[in-house]
C-alpha cells in the first residue's frame, strides 16, 4: 500500500482560535509581559538599533507608514530617516547595498514586502551575498538580515502573488541562514540573534501570525539560531513543522490527547542550516513522524526533514513519514478554492490518527 | 486633433464609468465583502481612458495593481469585473486573480502584475511578436510614477528602443508611491526626461485632461503603428483615495489631497463639454444615470454568481 | 545507527572515461547516427523551427557566436537575426518578453547562459509566467521553453557564480515544467517535446554532457514529458539519478554488476512534474535506494525523490533511503577543492554497497 | 589640473604592470595552465589608471569578471593576483574566487562580481554606510558599456543620485558584450546621457588618454567626496583580444582590431610622456624592466604556491 502525501485540497480549512495558552515559553516566576509577534519583532529592532549604532533599517514604505504591516511603525519617530531608511522601488539593490553596507561595518535590516517579491532579488541573495564571504576566501562577511513577511491564512491572503511560503528556495542556499519564527517569544529572540550574527539571515515572518499574542519576558534575551524547538513533548508521533503550522500542530496536540494520543510538536523555527539531532532523536523516541509546512508540496521544505529522519531514525520507524503540505498550486484568490490550500487542525489531526493506525 | 463627439462621450462615459465602479468597490469592501486589498483610480481616470480609447481592440495593454481603470477603459464589461473582484467563477479570471490580477483579454490585455514593473517585459514581447508578423498592433504597459525605478522599467525601454517595437510606455505620475513621495526616490523633476537615455521620445500630459492626454496617446501609438518605434507617455495626475481602500494616509495632508480634488478629471471636462455647448447637460445626466444603472446591476450579478467549485482548485495550473 | 547522507567532499572525484556504449536508447535495426549532447540539442532546435514559424530563439550572444557554449551555432546562418535574435544583457526582461510573446501565439526558445544568472529572472519565471495562466482563470497560456546550460565537472568548472544546479528553485513552482537530459538521445526528444508543450519549460543543459557522444535515431522523434527513464534494469538496488550523473550511475552498475550487484538506474530525465510511478515502482522491487544529485544538499531535489520513496515503498525498505549530493558550499574554483564537490562514479560504488551491506 | 611627476611615473608603470600581467596569464593559459576563463583587460589600462590614481586607498572599487586590471590599477600585489589566477591558496581569494572574482580588499575592494552589473548595489551600499558615518570615502563600481542595459545598473543609479551618494559610476565602454556591438543593444550614442534619467552629471572621456582619464575621475570623486553626489563616467577604449582568452571573435574583423590597436594607450602615453621631455626614455625602459622581473616573480611565486588544503573545503562558507 502506498501512502499519499496529502496536500491540504480535500480537507476544507477551519480558521482556528489561537488561545495565547497554547504555547508557553516563559518559565514561570520570569516576569514577562504579552506581546504580538509583531510587537515582538519591532521591540527586538528597537532594542537593537539601541544597542548597537552600525544597525539600520530599509525597506520600501517602512518609515512613517511603518511598512506594508506597521511592523516598523513608530520607530520613524524615533531613530529618524536615516537609520529607518524608504527606498525606491529596487528589490534586488536593496539587498545588493545592505550587502555593501555590512562589508564595510554596518549592520542592514532589511525588508521586501511580500517574500513574493524577492524573485526579484535572488540575484543579490543567492548569487552574491550567499557566496561573497567563500568566494573572496574570508576577505569580507556580509551581516544583514532579510525581513520577509510570508505565508496566507484561510481567508487573509490575496492570491498568486501575495501569498506563497517560499524557504525552500533560500534554505537551498549555502551561505544564508533562514527562519521562521512561530511566536512572540521566538520572533523576538531570533530577530535579536539574527541581527548579531556575522552571516546574511532571511528573516520570514508569517503574516497571519503578526496578531498573534505571546508571552516574552521583561529582560533582554537572545535565542539560538541553528537550533529546533521541542513546542510540546509527546511519545506517540512527531509533528515536524514551523510557522502557523506550529498553532495547529499544538492544537492538533490538544484534540489527540483527548484520544489518547501523546503528540511531540518540534518547531524548525531555524529553516537552514537545520539542526537535524532534534529531529532525529525525537522520530527515534516516537517511530511516527508527520511533516507539516505550509510551503506548496513538490521539492518542499519538508522532504529534507523526512530525508533526516530516513537518515537518523530509519530503523525505528513503525510508519512512514507523512507529508502535509500547501497544495501544490499557485494561490487563488476566491475564497471557495483557497480553503485547504494550507493545512490546518483538522488536517493535523486526521494526519496523525493515520499513522498511529498504520 | 479634432475629436468627433461620440468619442468625446464615450471619454465620458467610461470615466463615470470607472468612478462608479471604483465607487461601488469600496463601499463593498468598507462593508467587508471584499478579501484582500483594493487600490482605485480615483482620480485618475483620464489617464487610462485617454490612452485607452487612442487603441484598438486588438492592441494590448499590460496592468498592474491598480488595473480596475486601465481594464474598464479599454472596454471591460464591469459585471465580469465586479465578480472577479468578489471572487467569482463569473468574473474574468474565474475567481483566480481577484482586484490585483484583473485582467480582461477579450478587449485586449496581457493580464495584470502586481508585482510593481513586472508587466513591462510582457508588453515589450508581444510587440516584437507582433513586429516579427508583420501585424500594425500595438502594446501599452500602465506602470506607476515608482514603478521606473525598477530594473524592469529600464531593461524594457532599452529593449523596446533598440528593436524599434510598437510600445506607447505609459507612467501614470499620482505622486506617490503607497506612501513615498515622488520626490524622495526619483531626482529629475520631469519623468518624460527618462526617454533620453533609451534615445526614444519623451513626452508629459496633463493626466487629468482627458482630452490631453486622448490626443498624446494618439500621436505615441500611431508612431508605434507606423513602425516607428517606442514612445515614453507620462500623465501627470493624483491619486485621490488611499494606496489601497483603507489606507491610512500617514504620509500626506488633507490639505493636499483636498487641493488636488479640485481637479477632479470628471467635473472639469463636464463643463468643458458644455461650455463648448456640444453636449446638453442631459445628455451627460443620463450617461450617469445608465452608469450607475449598470453599475448596480453589476454588483447584483457579482453578488448572485458562484465562487468556483472546490472541485475545480487545480484547474489552469497547466494548460 | 544514523546513516550518513554524504557528500562527495571527502571522495576525491575521479574523472570517468565515459563510453557511448554506457547507455544505448536507439532499438536495433533503427537507422541512427552519433551526436554530441550539444549537437541533438541544436537538431531539435532547427528541426522545430523548421516545422513552426511561431519557434524563435532569443538570447545574449546566441547569434554568430552561437552562446557560451557555442549551441545555436550555424542557426543564425540558417534562420536570421529575426528568429535567432540577440537581446542586451536583461535576464528577467529576456523571459518576461518571451512570456508576452508566448501569450501572442509565438513559441519562444530563450537562453540564460548560466543558470547561475537566473537569480536575476526569478520574478518573470516563478511569479511571473509560472501563475499567469491561473492567475487569469485560464485566458492565456504561456508556452516557452527556457534553456539554462548548469552543473560543472571535475576540473572544467568556473568557480561559484558559473557552475551551479538549481533545478530545485523551478521544480517548487507550480505552473513549470522542468526538464535535465542525460543524453544526446534524451536531449532531442525532450527538446521537441518542450517547444510542443503549452506551458513554460524549464530546460536544464548540464554543461559537462555538451560534448558527450551518443546515439540518435535518424528519423523525427519525440519523447513524452513528465516520465523517468529506466536507463538500466536490475534487482539489487535503485539509484534515482539525473543529468551528468546518471553516467557515473551507469559506470558504477557496470562496476558492481562485476560484483553480483545489480543496479537499476533511474533518470529523472523529467524533474517536475515527477512521475512518482516509476520510482516507487522501482523501490518497490528493489527494497534499496540510492540517490544521486549533483546539486547541493540540503533542502535539495533528492529530497522529494526520498519521500516518493517513503510514500509509495515503504515497508518494502530493506535499508534507508541514502542521499548522494554535491557539497553543500558554494563551489569553489581551486581543483583542490573543487574536487570532491560532486559525487563521481566510486561515490555511488560506495553507496551502493554500502545500502546492500545495510 | 597639474600631475606630479611621480603620478605619471605611477601611472606609466601601472599601465605597463596590468599589460604584463595579463600577457603573463593569456601565456599560462595558452599553456593550459589557467582553468577556466580569463578576461584580460589588454588596451583598457588607462581606464582603471586614470580612475583608481584619483582614490585613495581606503576608496573601495567594485569588480566585475574582468578586474585583474582594476585591482592592479588600485595597487593590487601582482603575486597574490597571480597565485588567485591559478587557484593558490596564496591568492587573494586563497584560491577559491579565481580570475572572475579577484578582488585585492586590502588595497580597496568590495569584490569581483561576475553577474554582470551586480557589482554596482555593493558600491551604492558601502557609499551609503560611508555618508550616514561621515567618513569621506568614495566607493567605484566598474561596469561595462552592456552592463548599462541591467536592471542593476538603472536601480543603482537612480538610488546613490536620491541620496546624493559619493559613488563614481565607472561606465567601461569598450564596444562589445561579448559578441554583441553596443550599437545592437543601445540606442544612445553618447552614453553619458544615461546620467539625464538620475539627474546627475554624466561625464564622457577618451579611455586611451589616461591623462583625461585621471581628471576626470579627479573631478568626480572629488565631487562625490564633498558630498556633492554621484557621477557616471564613461571611459571611450576597445578591448584589443576576445572577450575572454581563446574566445574566436567571429563578430569582428581583424582590421576593426587593428586600427583601434593603433590607439594603444601605453606607446602613446610613453611618447607623450617623453615628448613633454620631462621624463627620459631610460626611466620608462627602467620600469618596463623592473615590471616584467616582477611579473616572471610573480608567476613563479604562484607556481610554487601550495594549492587549498581539501580539508579546508568547508572553510568561509559561514562567519
Ligand atoms: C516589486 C514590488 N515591490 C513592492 C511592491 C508593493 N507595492 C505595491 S504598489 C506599490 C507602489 C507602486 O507605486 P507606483 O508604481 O507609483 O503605482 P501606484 O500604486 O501609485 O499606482 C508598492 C511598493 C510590489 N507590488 N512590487
Ligand atoms: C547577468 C549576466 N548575464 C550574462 C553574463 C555573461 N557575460 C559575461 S561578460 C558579458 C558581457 C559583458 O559586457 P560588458 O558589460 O560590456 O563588459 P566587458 O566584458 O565588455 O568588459 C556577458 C554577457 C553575465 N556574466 N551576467
Ligand atoms: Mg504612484
Ligand atoms: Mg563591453
Amino acid at each position: 500500500m502506498a501512502t499519499k502525501s496529502r496536500d491540504a485540497t480535500s480537507l476544507g480549512a477551519t480558521t482556528p482560535v489561537m488561545s495565547v495558552d497554547l504555547i508557553r515559553q516563559v518559565p514561570d516566576g520570569v516576569p514577562a509581559k504579552e506581546l504580538t509577534y509583531q510587537e515582538a519583532i519591532r521591540e527586538a529592532l528597537r532594542e537593537e538599533m539601541q544597542r548597537d549604532e552600525n544597525v539600520f533599517l530599509m525597506g520600501e514604505d517602512i518609515g512613517k507608514h511603518g511598512g506594508a504591516f506597521g511592523v516598523t511603525r513608530t520607530l520613524f519617530d524615533q531613530f529618524g530617516p536615516e537609520r529607518v531608511r524608504n527606498t525606491p522601488i529596487s528589490e534586488n539593490t536593496i539587498v545588493g547595498a545592505a550587502t555593501g553596507a555590512a562589508i564595510v561595518g554596518m549592520r542592514p535590516v532589511i525588508e521586501i514586502m511580500f517574500v513574493d517579491f524577492s524573485g526579484l532579488a535572488m540575484d543579490q541573495i543567492c548569487t552574491q551575498a550567499a557566496k561573497l564571504r567563500f568566494m573572496t576566501g574570508g576577505q569580507c562577511k556580509v551581516p544583514w538580515v532579510l525581513r520577509m513577511p510570508q505565508g496566507g491564512g484561510a481567508g487573509k491572503s490575496t492570491a498568486a502573488q501575495h501569498s506563497q511560503s517560499l524557504e525552500a528556495w533560500y534554505a537551498h542556499t549555502p551561505g544564508l541562514k533562514v527562519v521562521l519564527p512561530s511566536t512572540p517569544y521566538d520572533a523576538k529572540g531570533l530577530m535579536k540573534a539574527a541581527i548579531r550574527d556575522d552571516n546574511p539571515v532571511i528573516f520570514l515572518e508569517q503574516k497571519f501570525l503578526y496578531s498573534f499574542r505571546g508571552l516574552v519576558p521583561e529582560g533582554e534575551y537572545v535565542l539560538p539560531l541553528s537550533q529546533c524547538d521541542v513546542k510540546r513533548q509527546g511519545m506517540d508521533v512527531t509533528v515536524v513543522t514551523s510557522g502557523y503550522m506550529v498553532w495547529h500542530a499544538m492544537l492538533a496536540a490538544q484534540i489527540l490527547q483527548k484520544q489518547d494520543i501523546d503528540v511531540e510538536v518540534i518547531d524548525v523555527r531555524t529553516i537552514a542550516p537545520l539542526d537535524e539531532e532534534t529531529i532525529g532523536k525525537s522520530a527515534r523516541k516516537t517511530g511516527r513522524v508527520v511533516l507539516v509546512t505550509e510551503a506548496c508540496r513538490d521539492y518542499g521544505p519538508a522532504n529534507e526533514w523526512g530525508m533526516v529522519v530516513m537518515e537518523h531514525a530509519f530503523e525505528y520507524l513503525k510508519a512512514p513519514v507523512t507529508r502535509l503540505t500547501g497544495r501544490h498550486s499557485p494561490i487563488p484568490f476566491a475564497n471557495s478554492i483557497e480553503n485547504g490550500v494550507w493545512p490546518d487542525t483538522q488536517a493535523v489531526v486526521q494526519a496523525c490518527k493515520d499513522v498511529m493506525a498504520w | 486633433m479634432e475629436i468627433d463627439r461620440e468619442t468625446l462621450l464615450e471619454m465620458y462615459r467610461r470615466m463615470v464609468r470607472i468612478r462608479e465602479f471604483e465607487l461601488a468597490a469600496m463601499d463593498l469592501f468598507k462593508r467587508g465583502q471584499v478579501k484582500g486589498a483594493i487600490h482605485t483610480y480615483i482620480g485618475q481616470e483620464a489617464s487610462g481612458v485617454g490612452v485607452c480609447l487612442a487603441l484598438r481592440t486588438d492592441d494590448l495593454i499590460a496592468g498592474t495593481h491598480r488595473s480596475h481603470g486601465h481594464n474598464i477603459a479599454k472596454g471591460a464589461d464591469t459585471k465580469k469585473m465586479m465578480a472577479e473582484i468578489l471572487g467569482k467563477e463569473t468574473g474574468y479570471c474565474k475567481g483566480r486573480g481577484g482586484s490585483m490580477h484583473i485582467a480582461a483579454f477579450e478587449t485586449g490585455s496581457l493580464g495584470a502584475l502586481a508585482v510593481v514593473g513586472s508587466g513591462i517585459p510582457l508588453a515589450v514581447g508581444a510587440a516584437l511578436a507582433f513586429k516579427m508578423r508583420g501585424e500594425d498592433r500595438v502594446t501599452v504597459p500602465f506602470t506607476g510614477e515608482a514603478g521606473s525605478n525598477t530594473g524592469n522599467w529600464h531593461e524594457g525601454l532599452n529593449m523596446a528602443a533598440v528593436w524599434d517595437l510598437p510600445v506607447v510606455f505609459v507612467l501614470e505620475n499620482n505622486h506617490y508611491g503607497v506612501s513615498t513621495n515622488i520626490e524622495d526616490v526619483i531626482k529629475v523633476k520631469d519623468l518624460s526626461q527618462r526617454a533620453v537615455a533609451y534615445g526614444i521620445p519623451g513626452v508629459r500630459v496633463d493626466g487629468f485632461d482627458v482630452v490631453a492626454v486622448y490626443q498624446a496617446a494618439r500621436q505615441a501609438v500611431d508612431r508605434a503603428r507606423r513602425g516607428e518605434g517606442p514612445t515614453l507617455l507620462v500623465t501627470e495626475s493624483y491619486r485621490f483615495e488611499g494606496h489601497y481602500a483603507g489606507e491610512p494616509e500617514v504620509y500626506r495632508s488633507r490639505a493636499e489631497v483636498e487641493e488636488y480634488r479640485k481637479k477632479d478629471p470628471i467635473p472639469r471636462f463636464r463643463d468643458a463639454l458644455m461650455g463648448e455647448g456640444r453636449v446638453e447637460p442631459i445628455e451627460l445626466d443620463s450617461i450617469d444615470n445608465e452608469i450607475r444603472q449598470e453599475i448596480a446591476d453589476a454588483v447584483e450579478f457579482a453578488r448572485q454568481s458562484p465562487e468556483p467549485d472546490p472541485s475545480t482548485a487545480m484547474d489552469y495550473i497547466y494548460a
